[in-house]
């Protein structure tokens, strides 16, 4: 595959080293065409057995930086497949659509590429677009928050 | 060159068995996962996780397009495929080779060879590797039958062409059943297919089944790492398996294990594969062949001081094997107990949360195992939660061995196959080492 | 004949390590335990239990009367002391046999010799073991310092007769500063002590910490195990062993192990033992000999593929080696950590309870521990709570094989030495295996 | 030793077998010398993380029949040793006390052998004898309640 879409762990890392140094619960970064927001809400900790064998910390999942309180709230718009989300139709051209736009239902809000193919995100109900929760390029996992419509 | 990064397209105790070799290997890792798995230990524990799917194993663990995404956006040189799930898929193996990864096992066509069973017995007939001896076309006639049962040696088997299910089915011990036989084999074809063709095999009645563990690189080399005998299953699942198999001499395993090795080197097969043999008063009977990773190979590695997932990987990133076939030594016995999540009489699945996880430890004690304190089997998948590897310099000191580890072992919350375990490795027959691939079932019978 | 009921006289996961050794021999155990030790590991799978004080170690395990009468009580055959406690004592291991039990180690009289340093250091150099080269009695004049130098070769050192703490210590690196440095430790000495004799030794100034592992039956046959490296100490304690030592080659080993055995031989020593020298510039210096089994021997175990305490229990009932020294063969190379509970910066002791315990599993890992989720442990006795044992085929192998297991390890609730050990194993200087005996200290010293 | 005494391990077996069975507290059980009491209370399981590595139940100690509640009894005389209890100073004669009687603080109540040496067991303060929770010849641990004194 001759344009892998590489992405700089060791910024997302350094981000979240960041985050937890300073106590923040967000840090969005840019340079050039590189965006990064990471953020991290209280983590689920199980308190009675929890730790459980591993350092959670240690294993900062490149894709994960959405906060992850965003995919339980009930506007949530979430990822169908792991891919690259793309916010416009092109390179260059205006977005699918902007926070504080109202978006109708079946209205496409983004694309996800996956295996070279743009599957076309479409909004599943009408509604303020509220926030827009990855950036342009990103990768996104499966059930990864996309953008909150209220 | 050595691989930077390797995709994991697997779950459970196997992903994080390759996670470890990776990580032992200075190589970086990707757990994929379903929203099912997001606490698994592998996932945990690797470099890198991606969820690519929800809990269905169709939509994720089987869903090749979100795993080769997976691979793209993680950046991952190459993939390895566990066992089960996508490991033995030849399309899934092309697609990873024509997206320019590598695919850490063997070439899409002997997947696709091997994956077709009577593709995969003409194949390794054609490699010399012993098949069942059997009739080359119908027979049709008593005097045929005659001839046919005598070149092939009693008992022999009277199968329908058109058949299955047991239909049309007869075993002749001798020449004066054997006409017998043919006329109600016939008959009952006739009756239950439409079609009365039938054709003649030899007849195993206690057969074990024995496997050997081959290792191939890419410029030819081939060796094997000895048997394993697996003939205690349930259900057509191993249960417990042991190397080496206590029905074997170190000539037969030689002579087996070469001839094993030739048919490898004929088929240019490269990676690790496993020949599954049924064994009877001495004699081998081809069956299948894995063409990827088996669940049971920690008991080769006991014997061997053999990493197989590393040996894998290295091939696979175009290395050479580096040793011969007589610089492999056999050390000792092992065993491997399959821990199940499930009711040890009834055989139900118990998924559900691990209120508590002990593992035992010690001298000659592995365990393979995602389970950890608190962690929630998931409903969705296989039922096997752990493997409890035992090695000894005897196979007595296995099997005491494996009762101690046994006697620690301590997972609460869920049922298991602990108990079952407990009590098969005091049974006479399993410490004389004298079943075959039906005893297990009948043990069972008895004992719930 | 071999013992039905072994007596564990310790705690802990040496008690544990003995009660496994047992099960896998169909001894059955008696655990005995002080009222701080009741819901130990080693307690609970104990065949029986008894027990023996309350927690202050001098009423419980270091109680002879009470542990003989526990044996009795519970029809013990044999008594196993571990290490620790009262397993170097002399007087112990004769009430032992005095009352009819098996002790399971050397005789009193062995143990006795080897528990004094002065008659240990007599008897090692008697039986042909390397000691420290040094001045038979005092050096009086600068004459018999300058031909006691030349003979011992330099750098010495001039101690004090009376010494002791470094006060009244010299070394002198050659002839020039011989005279000066004798006369300075003179004056200090006569200062210090009152008395300005002094004697003369080699003066070791990076020695390695080597030890052989001596297996000797009661009929004469002795062989050794090859060494461990345990130079990596803090405040005279072990933190990681290694073996085989990165310093030493085939023939280096070959040569001081047939040496050990010699001396062995001569002394009529017999069960377990391990032989402790200062190795620099390929020579070696008797210390010390223990005469028990060691923290650090699973490493041994790892290599050779021979269970210590079964072998201890076996030469204790009268049984023979069996092997010669040829037929024990050194596969791969072991790695040890010690887990303490103690903060890994300050090392102060944190007891309490394990809130969560998770051990590593996988090839060629080994944990030793008696730790459990929930357990609590003792405030009173040693704080280390768990030994962590890797295997790999190579050096290399098993330091990427101790990283991966350390990063796999959970123990939570208390502190302990794992930030230090994942530490350690990342450093250039232990990864060449370039240390010796003072080298962790100033390690510790630059990263706490 | 010549004269070990060997204890019944499978009778004590056997009766906490029993205990089990029949959902009793206690057994009390004697057969010419030999006697034995088995009991057991709602044993201190630790819930949350309780079961630990082990079979509680696979290591029944052979000295261990006492009712664990009995040590926590206020007026519980427990054993300073481990050895064997006898509650008379010789075979054949009385025993030192019986229950209900009054006995004095310091008075010898029973004796534990260790060692070949016979050690006195003595009140350790004056009251009612109403419990004798040995028999004659048990093996007792450190730290068994042997009498309870109120």
């Amino acid at each position: 595959m001759g344009n892998k879409t590489p992405i700089d762990s060791e910024l997302v890392r350094t981000l979240a080293g960041l985050l937890d140094e300073t106590n923040l619960t967000e840090i969005e970064y840019g340079v050039g065409d590189v965006k990064i927001r990471v953020a991290r809400t209280a983590a689920p900790v199980t308190v009675h057995h929890g730790p459980a064998p591993a350092l959670a910390a240690h294993a900062v999942s490149a894709t994960a930086v959405a906060a992850p309180g965003d995919a339980d709230h009930p506007g949530a718009v979430t990822s169908p497949m792991v891919g690259v989300a793309y916010l416009a139709p092109e390179p260059g051209s205006a977005k699918f659509c902007n926070p504080g736009d109202m978006v109708a239902e079946g209205q496409t809000i983004m694309l996800i590429e996956a295996m070279k193919t743009f599957n076309p995100i479409r909004a599943p109900r009408g509604g303020k677009l509220s926030r827009i929760l990855v950036t342009d390029g990103q990768p996104v996992e499966f059930g990864e928050p996309l953008m909150i419509i209220e | 060159m050595m691989f930077e990064k390797v995709l994991i397209a697997n779950r459970g105790e196997i992903a994080l068995r390759i996670h470890r070799a990776c990580r032992e290997m200075g190589i970086r890792t990707v757990a994929v996962h379903s929203t099912a798995d997001n606490d698994a230990m592998h996932v945990r524990l690797a470099d890198e996780a991606v969820c690519i799917g929800p809990p269905s194993a169709r939509d994720s663990y089987l869903n090749k397009a979100a795993i080769l995404t997976a691979a793209t956006i993680t950046g991952a040189d190459a993939i390895h495929p566990g066992y089960g799930f996508l490991s033995e898929n030849a399309d899934f193996a092309q697609m990873v080779e024509e997206h320019g990864f590598v695919f850490i096992g063997p070439t899409p066509d002997h997947i696709r060879m091997m994956g077709d069973k009577i593709t995969a017995k003409q194949a390794a007939k054609r490699a010399g590797l012993p098949v069942v001896p059997g009739s080359e076309g119908s027979i049709d006639s008593e005097e045929q039958a005659l001839s046919s049962a005598a070149e092939i040696g009693y008992p022999v088997l009277i199968k329908a062409t058109a058949g299955g299910g047991g239909k049309g089915m007869k075993v002749a011990r001798n020449a004066d059943e054997l006409v017998e036989s043919w006329k109600l084999a016939r008959n009952e074809a006739k009756a239950a297919f439409g079609n009365a063709d039938v054709y003649m095999e030899k007849y195993l009645g206690h057969p074990r089944h024995i496997e050997m563990q081959i290792l191939a690189d890419n410029y030819g080399a081939v060796v094997h790492l000895g048997e394993r005998d697996c003939s205690l299953q349930r259900k057509h699942q191993k249960v417990l398996e042991e190397a080496p198999s206590p029905a074997l001499n170190a000539d037969q395993r030689a002579r087996i294990g070469k001839t094993a090795c030739d048919a490898i080197a004929k088929l240019g097969y490269r990676n690790a594969g496993t020949i599954e043999f049924l064994y009877e008063n001495g004699e081998f009977y081809f069956i299948e062949m894995n063409t990827r990773l088996q669940v049971e190979h920690p008991i080769t590695e006991a014997i061997t001081g053999i990493d197989l997932v590393r040996e894998q990987i290295r091939i696979a990133a175009g290395a050479p094997l580096g040793y011969t076939q007589d610089e492999i030594r056999f050390q000792g016995h092992a065993m491997e107990c399959r821990v199940n999540a499930e009711d040890p009489e009834t055989f139900t699945p118990s998924p559900g949360r691990v209120a508590d996880y002990h593992s035992p430890g010690g001298l000659g004690v592995r365990v393979d195992s995602g389970l950890y304190s608190g962690y929630r089997i998931p409903p969705h998948y296989d039922s096997m939660i752990a493997k409890l590897i035992v090695h000894g310099n005897t196979r007595n000191e296995a099997i005491l061995r494996l009762r101690r580890a046994l006697g620690e072992y301590v997972i609460e919350g869920v049922k298991t196959t602990l108990p079952l375990h407990r009590k098969l490795v005091h049974d006479d027959d399993f410490v004389n080492g004298d079943y075959d691939i039906h005893w297990l079932e009948k043990w069972v019978a008895r004992n719930t």
